[in-house]
């Protein structure tokens, strides 16, 4: 087990590595994920919904059909805590 | 050379079908269960029968029910072969039909309900094989029949049924396997797997490639043809209750894998391929091995079932050996046999049968003096076992003339060199048991008389049957019509 | 514009918030909410692959922004097919009787039914989508689901399950890192318009690494071998219920996820060709396929061995993936469904004899044959497409694998296929021999043994007859549906 | 933006997260990790994501550290590795 | 050399993360330390996200009035609204697990992955 | 592991004097995500905080009857259940699955609407993440029903 996963990790860091090498500059103005589709969110977030905070418009209104799967996700996980804690009848108040 | 559509095929197939869901509901009540059973069994035969005259005349009906793969369609055509092998399976299933009700309720067997299903489904996967009117088609039905024989094989649940339903289940399936293979190349290769006389893979196809093809081929059909050797779950396969012996292992079973070499060597790969790759040299030399092998093997046995496979593996060989010599006599021999060669062993097995549930008893050496106790029965037996060594008046001669003329016509001597030796063999270890029936003395069967009529009456009939296909083949002469026809398309290249 | 795709989705959810809710009161409602939400998604799945057959793609903009702005849900062949599979088994699932198909029902099943909705409403949601991030998002809403409805199996479920919350989290982020990467490299989520701008990026260490990541971290969804090693535990220790939707379809979505990679956020050229990554899985997965075969056989409880079986037959999708050519692929994306009706059909019978004899070892199964003979008839059906016999469904995807191969002219591939046939029977053929030809052992168990009650019975069944029909118009699936998925794929 | 801010941020993420795996004492660990989920936060801030540190301070270092400490009481506090 | 290391150095060290955290997740032995590790894994990735959205010269994406509404001013709104959602999905993830680990500790006592394997083979 | 009241009266006052500055604050966060850092998720987050605070220095058995557990569930899914709604209202009205545009409100339009839904939506998201925390606290100290 040990050997594997530090052949899993010495795998991945090669291949992270080796992607990063590519990836535009930090924090470079030009980069295609800087230029290609946000800029339309800043510009049109207020005109669009009122809303200054664009993240909050992006969140809510552009995708907001993420953020019913994110809130989604943490109602699964309520959910999913009740299910696998839930205590039966009888069982013991606690520990 | 004309098809028709018609629904025929289909109800020939699906009788049986629905006759397992008959036999299936009425559990408790053998009566009704075995009454659907024989209804099923004279419908088919009708439907098969009608179905004749239309043959002879050269109308094939077809029916192409839907596509079951692009470009592939669950189609039923019903040709000159293929109603050879439909018209005697189907006759034989009646007469089977009635020595098993007599022999279940004889032994008595359990589980009754589900032979009789398993049963009715093996007939409907022997009329798909015969009129499949593809390749494709042909696979689906063929592999229905290998399950649905397993529970007949394994139907005693004793250890030795289970282990020869586990050795079926191997050799079997990877016949189909190879089959499934085989199919798929054929199809990347010919773009088609419709039955066409004469062939239908392209006269360009390498020759790895063919040689390939062929083995699969072989492999998957000699299995179910117990050609040697790949014949050792025929044997093991004896530990089914003997009509299943008598009709699949003599009719349907058997007689599918050498009805689907019939099919490839004259529809799919097409006799010219074949000799032109050497590969039919080597069917026929391996097929003819099997003839000597198996007979000798025959000899030795002791068990009466056993010698008897055996007996089957030997005359498999035979036909198979005729359809690979590409003479038209062989190929009409051949033909000739599967009819003739399924008269007479399902009477053998019927006898044996018989002699099972009457005196329980199953191998050759205690069969001493049974003759005088059960006349009738070793009168049909010695009928058969003349008919299978090929003598005269019987039908088996008739198809054996044919094969020899067959290797001479091409100039095999050393094959009908086989066929005779062969049938001294098949003499030496059938009339070995027929001398002791009749001509030895035992005090052993003093008490036991015949079987019930529901089970002496079919085994008299196919030896009557024998002895008048072999007394007078010119009162049939549509066996002999269909085989040359079907000879004469695929050797001579001719339409469908 | 077509509201379709998204009302395959909605209802489930909304069931599963109204199911819950109305759950803390009154469990009988929850459940007929849980019935209603999910034959209403049932009927929409039907009528999207209706229209998607007849006018094809259905797009519809969630929030009317259209793509890459907003999120875009794409009904398209590929994903009609997929919706109907997951919704189909999960109707069935859902009417199972809890009883059977759970070891202990909660005693309040407030979270249950809300959590398989969920489980059910994220695999749609993983399937319509046309946005990755979206795809994560509900990928993440079915791990989650699926995590916890593992637990109901027990303590050692638990652990299973622990066990597969870390290798899924490792999954999940790797492709989190992957449309990272295309993000980045791309500037947007949509995989319509990622497919335009990736070819310019083909040779960028970014891509290539992103595919790499994708394909690794679903690799591990689908338990691909050697990365199945969370699988047999889970599927074994779960309840069958939870087992059978598992088996049957959740896993496969991944294989969806990989295959909508590969044909349309990726061009097929690039992960046939550029990347050797099809050629990779193809490979992996036949070593997957021998693997759990193998393994299959030497298992002695009856689930455990289906689990093996899983990592087997979820390999013959690899396979087809693998291949890479039209009939290949067809093959396993017809997979999936075959796997999706034969694997529920074999944990929903486990759950059957459980329930009805307490029995869960293969070798105590001698003489059930007779005590439950429809369900035993069933479990015959499913075991004989296992195995690939005609015309049960699993003979065509097999059929299918096989011309691709051959086409390949992979005969390595052909001998697996053909292999892990003759494997299969034996498994099976073992417990049917058990079954029907054994001496019934004189367990109080099996003797006081009777056909489960209908409500058990009638799902089994139903998939059964399934299995049979699926074989029967499989070429107008393949015809109708299938074709037109793989047509983008390269020829011979 | 000074990039020695960023920098100095991710090293104090790599020693943080070094110390919450290695200690042996899981109590630590937790408290390491919220420590570390409270750079993140800080260093998320200092890229311009306010939003993402908000959510980041509450959640990642308050309710995950608050329900690891909760599952610390009620199982073991001490570990080997 | 250190213009190229100011454009890399940061992902390299969230490699760096990534990799400590994948580490916990596959050789800690401790349930709890496989969790600790998941967070730091997942962190990563969140922080690779919104170093990819950073700009230089932009603020923080709130439209103030007086700056306008030039794209250039502001950094990239859209992956801190991926990362949310991450952020929220990991939360999630970890409360599940922790309640499994309640659940497994109550079963077997003990929290060390082999101990439990030893445990569950009985 | 939470029992009884926590003894100090120190803690006691200050807790009770805090929760209902947490819960303003969290009320505000929710409702100013639009112009500044905040929305549903840390809005909720901190009201579920306060009660996580309530429940701590009243202890399980005060703090249950005056926040009951199933009552966190029943808020998670309505929270849900709201932001379901608003996405499947306007496809009723004719527009896409949560168009706020098509939301059904008479006097505004346009944008106006649109931050309407937005509010609406963060509004679920809040009280879900609220109802879901606090839900999944209480199972961890090992509530009951």
């Amino acid at each position: 087990m040990k050997w594997f996963s530090a052949l899993v990790m010495v795998l991945l860091l090669a291949l992270m590595l080796y992607a990063t090498s590519d990836l535009p500059d930090h924090a470079d103005p030009q980069a295609p994920a800087n230029t290609y589709v946000s800029p339309t969110y800043i510009e049109n977030s207020v005109k669009d919904t009122h809303t200054p905070n664009v993240v909050t418009a992006i969140l809510a209104d552009y995708r907001g059909y993420d953020t019913l799967g994110e809130t989604v996700v943490i109602f699964a996980a309520g959910l999913a805590c009740a299910l696998v804690l839930m205590k039966k009848a009888g069982e013991k108040e606690d520990r | 050379m004309e098809t028709y559509y018609s629904l025929k095929p289909l109800l020939a197939v699906l009788v049986s079908l629905l006759a397992v869901v008959l036999i299936v509901i009425p559990n408790q009540r053998p009566n009704v269960r075995e009454s659907w059973t024989i209804m099923a069994a004279v419908a088919k035969f009708t439907i098969v029968l009608s179905m004749l005259p239309s043959v002879l005349q050269g109308q094939y009906p077809e029916i192409t029910l839907f596509a079951i793969s692009p470009g592939i369609s669950l189609a039923l055509k019903v040709d000159s072969l293929g109603i050879i092998f439909g018209l005697s399976a189907s006759l034989l299933w009646v007469l089977a039909s009635f020595f098993s009700i007599g022999y279940v309720r004889g032994v008595p067997e359990h589980k009754q309900t589900r032979y009789f299903a398993s049963f009715a489904i093996c007939l409907s996967a022997t009329m798909g094989i015969a009129f499949a009117a593809n390749l494709l088609t042909l696979v689906v039905f063929y592999e229905i029949l290998t399950i649905a024989t397993y529970p007949l094989v394994i139907h005693k649940e004793t250890g030795a049924a289970i282990a020869a339903g586990r050795r079926y289940l191997v050799y079997l399936l990877t016949g189909g396997v190879a089959l499934l293979l085989a199919l798929a190349l054929t199809y990347q290769i010919s773009d088609s797997v419709d039955f066409r006389a004469g062939g239908i893979l392209p006269a360009g196809i390498g020759k790895s490639s063919l040689i390939l093809l062929f083995i699969l081929f072989l492999t998957s059909f000699g299995v179910k043809s117990a050609i040697m050797p790949m014949h050792s779950w025929l044997p093991a396969a004896m530990a089914a209750p003997t009509p299943v012996s008598a009709l699949l292992h003599a009719v349907a079973v058997v007689k599918a894998g050498v009805f689907g070499f019939a099919r490839i060597i004259g529809f799919i790969i097409g006799p010219g391929l074949l000799q032109k790759s050497g590969m039919g040299d080597f069917l026929a030399a391996l097929t003819a091995i099997t003839i000597i092998v198996a007979s000798l093997v025959a000899l030795r046995q002791d068990n009466l079932k056993m010698r008897l496979a055996y007996s089957t593996v030997s005359h498999l060989s035979y036909i198979v050996l005729g359809l690979a010599l590409f003479s038209p006599s062989a190929w009409i021999g051949g033909l000739l046999h599967i009819v003739n060669h399924a008269m007479t062993k399902i009477t053998l097995f019927f006898c044996a049968g018989a002699i099972y549930v009457r005196t329980h008893c199953q191998n050759v050496s205690e069969m001493n003096g049974i003759g005088r106790q059960m006349p009738i029965t070793m009168s049909a037996f010695t009928l058969a076992s003349l008919g299978l060594a090929g003598i005269p008046p019987i039908n088996g001669f008739i198809s054996k003339w044919y094969l020899v003329q067959g290797t001479l016509d091409v100039g095999q001597t050393i094959y009908a060199a086989t066929f005779l030796i062969s049938g001294l063999l098949n003499a030496g270890y059938l009339m070995s048991i027929v001398c002791r029936a009749f001509f030895r003395g035992s005090d052993k069967f003093v008490k036991y008389g015949e079987v019930s009529p529901s089970m002496l009456i079919p085994l008299v009939l196919t030896a009557m049957f024998s002895l008048l296909l072999g007394l007078f083949p010119d009162q049939f002469p549509f066996l002999f019509q269909l085989a040359a026809r079907v000879a004469s398309n695929v050797l001579g290249g001719g339409g469908p | 514009m077509s509201s379709l795709s998204i009302l395959i989705l909605a209802p489930l959810l909304l069931a599963s918030f109204l199911a819950t809710l109305v759950g803390i009161w009154r469990l009988t409602w929850a459940y007929i909410i849980t019935i209603i939400g999910i034959a209403l998604s049932l009927a929409a799945a039907s009528a999207g692959l209706f229209r998607v057959l007849q006018e094809g793609t259905l797009r519809h903009y969630l929030g009317g922004w259209p793509p890459p702005f907003g999120i875009e849900y794409v009904l398209d062949h590929l994903s009609a097919f997929m919706a109907i599979i997951i919704v189909f088994i999960g109707f069935v699932i859902v009417i199972y009787p809890p009883g059977a198909g759970l070891y202990h029902v909660p005693r309040k099943g407030v979270p249950m039914y809300g959590l398989v909705l969920l489980l059910i409403s994220g695999l749609i949601g993983v399937v319509v989508t046309g946005d990755l991030f979206n795809l994560f998002v509900f990928l993440e809403i079915y791990s989650l689901a699926s995590y916890a409805l593992i637990t109901l199996g027990g303590n050692r479920a638990v652990v299973a399950s622990f066990r597969y919350l870390v290798l899924g989290t490792i999954a999940g982020g790797f492709y989190l890192l992957g449309i990272g990467f295309i993000y980045f490299s791309t500037g947007t989520l949509n995989m319509a318009d990622a497919a335009q701008l990736l070819p310019a990026l083909y040779s960028s260490p970014t891509v290539v690494a992103a595919a790499a990541l994708i394909v690794i971290g679903m690799g591990i969804k689908l338990a691909l071998f050697p990365l199945h090693v969370w699988l047999p535990d889970a599927h074994s220790y779960a309840p069958p219920v939870i087992a059978a939707i598992l088996a049957a379809v959740q896993i496969e979505v991944a294989g969806y996820v990989i295959v909508r990679m590969m044909l349309t956020v990726f061009r097929p050229e690039y992960f046939i060709e550029i990347l050797p990554i099809t050629s990779a899985i193809g490979w992996v997965a036949a070593a997957g396929i021998i693997f759990g075969s193998l393994m299959a056989i030497a298992q002695k409880d009856f689930k455990r061995m289906l689990a093996y079986s899983t990592v087997a037959q979820v390999a013959y999708v690899g396979l087809g993936i693998g291949l890479a050519n039209p009939l290949g692929l067809i093959g396993g994306l017809l997979h999936i469904l075959n796997h999706a009706f034969m694997k529920s059909c074999l944990f929903l019978i486990a759950g059957g004899i459980r329930f009805q004899t307490g029995l869960h070892e293969v070798s105590q199964f001698a003489g059930l044959g007779r005590k439950m003979p429809l369900m035993m008839t069933a479990f015959t059906v499913a075991a004989l497409s296992m195995v690939g016999i005609p015309p049960t469904c699993g003979f065509f995807s097999k059929w299918y694998l096989i011309l691709g191969s051959v086409e390949a002219g992979n005969w390595v591939f052909v001998a697996v296929i053909l292999t892990s046939s003759l494997l299969t029977a034996v498994y099976f053929f073992r417990i049917l021999e058990k079954l029907f030809a054994a001496p019934p052992n004189d367990d109080e168990a099996v003797t006081k043994a009777t056909e489960p009650s209908p409500k058990i019975v009638v799902p089994i069944l139903v998939l059964a007859i399934g299995i049979l029909v699926l074989g029967l118009i499989n070429a107008l699936i393949v015809t109708r549906v299938l074709w037109p998925v793989v047509a983008l794929l390269p020829t011979g | 933006m000074i990039w020695q801010i960023d920098f100095w941020l991710l090293v104090i993420l790599i020693v943080a997260a070094v110390t919450a795996l290695s200690l042996h004492d899981l109590l630590g660990a937790v408290a390491a990790l919220a420590a570390y989920s409270f750079f993140v936060a800080l260093l998320f801030a200092q890229m311009g994501a306010i939003d993402v540190a908000f959510v980041e301070a509450t959640l990642g270092a308050g309710i995950t550290g608050v329900l690891f400490i909760i599952a610390l009481f009620l199982t073991k506090r001490r570990t080997e590795d | 050399m250190v213009e190229l290391f100011i454009a890399r150095y940061v992902y390299l060290m969230i490699v760096v993360l990534l990799i400590i955290g994948l580490y916990g997740m596959l050789g800690k032995r401790n349930l709890l330390k496989k969790l600790i590790g998941m967070n730091i894994f997942q962190t990563a990735i969140f922080l690779f996200f919104i170093e990819g959205a950073t700009k230089a010269g932009g603020s923080v994406p709130v439209i103030d009035q007086q700056l306008g509404m030039a794209a250039a001013q502001y950094v990239n709104p859209l992956p801190h609204v991926l990362i949310l959602t991450g952020i929220v999905v990991g939360l999630a993830l970890t409360g599940v697990a922790l309640a499994f680990i309640l659940v497994i500790y109550r079963a077997y006592n003990t929290l060390d992955d082999k101990a439990i394997m030893k445990e569950m083979s009985k | 592991m939470i029992r009884q009241r926590y003894q100090s009266i120190i803690i006691q006052s200050i807790c009770s004097l805090l929760i209902p500055f947490i819960q303003l604050f969290a009320i505000y966060v929710i409702l100013h995500g639009h112009y500044g850092p905040g929305g549903g998720f840390q809005g909720g987050v901190l009201l579920a905080v306060s009660v996580l605070l309530q429940r701590l220095y009243l202890g399980k058995e005060v703090a249950y009857q005056k926040f009951p557990p199933k009552l966190a569930l029943a808020l998670g899914a309505v929270g849900m259940l709201i932001f379901g709604l608003a996405g499947i209202v306007p496809m009723a009205f004719g527009g896409s699955f949560l168009d706020y545009a098509y939301l059904p409100l008479p006097g505004v339009s346009g944008a106006e609407l649109r931050y309407l839904g937005i509010l609406i939506v963060e509004l679920g998201i809040g009280l879900a993440v609220f109802g879901t925390l606090v839900l999944i606290f209480d199972n961890f100290i090992g509530g009951r029903w």
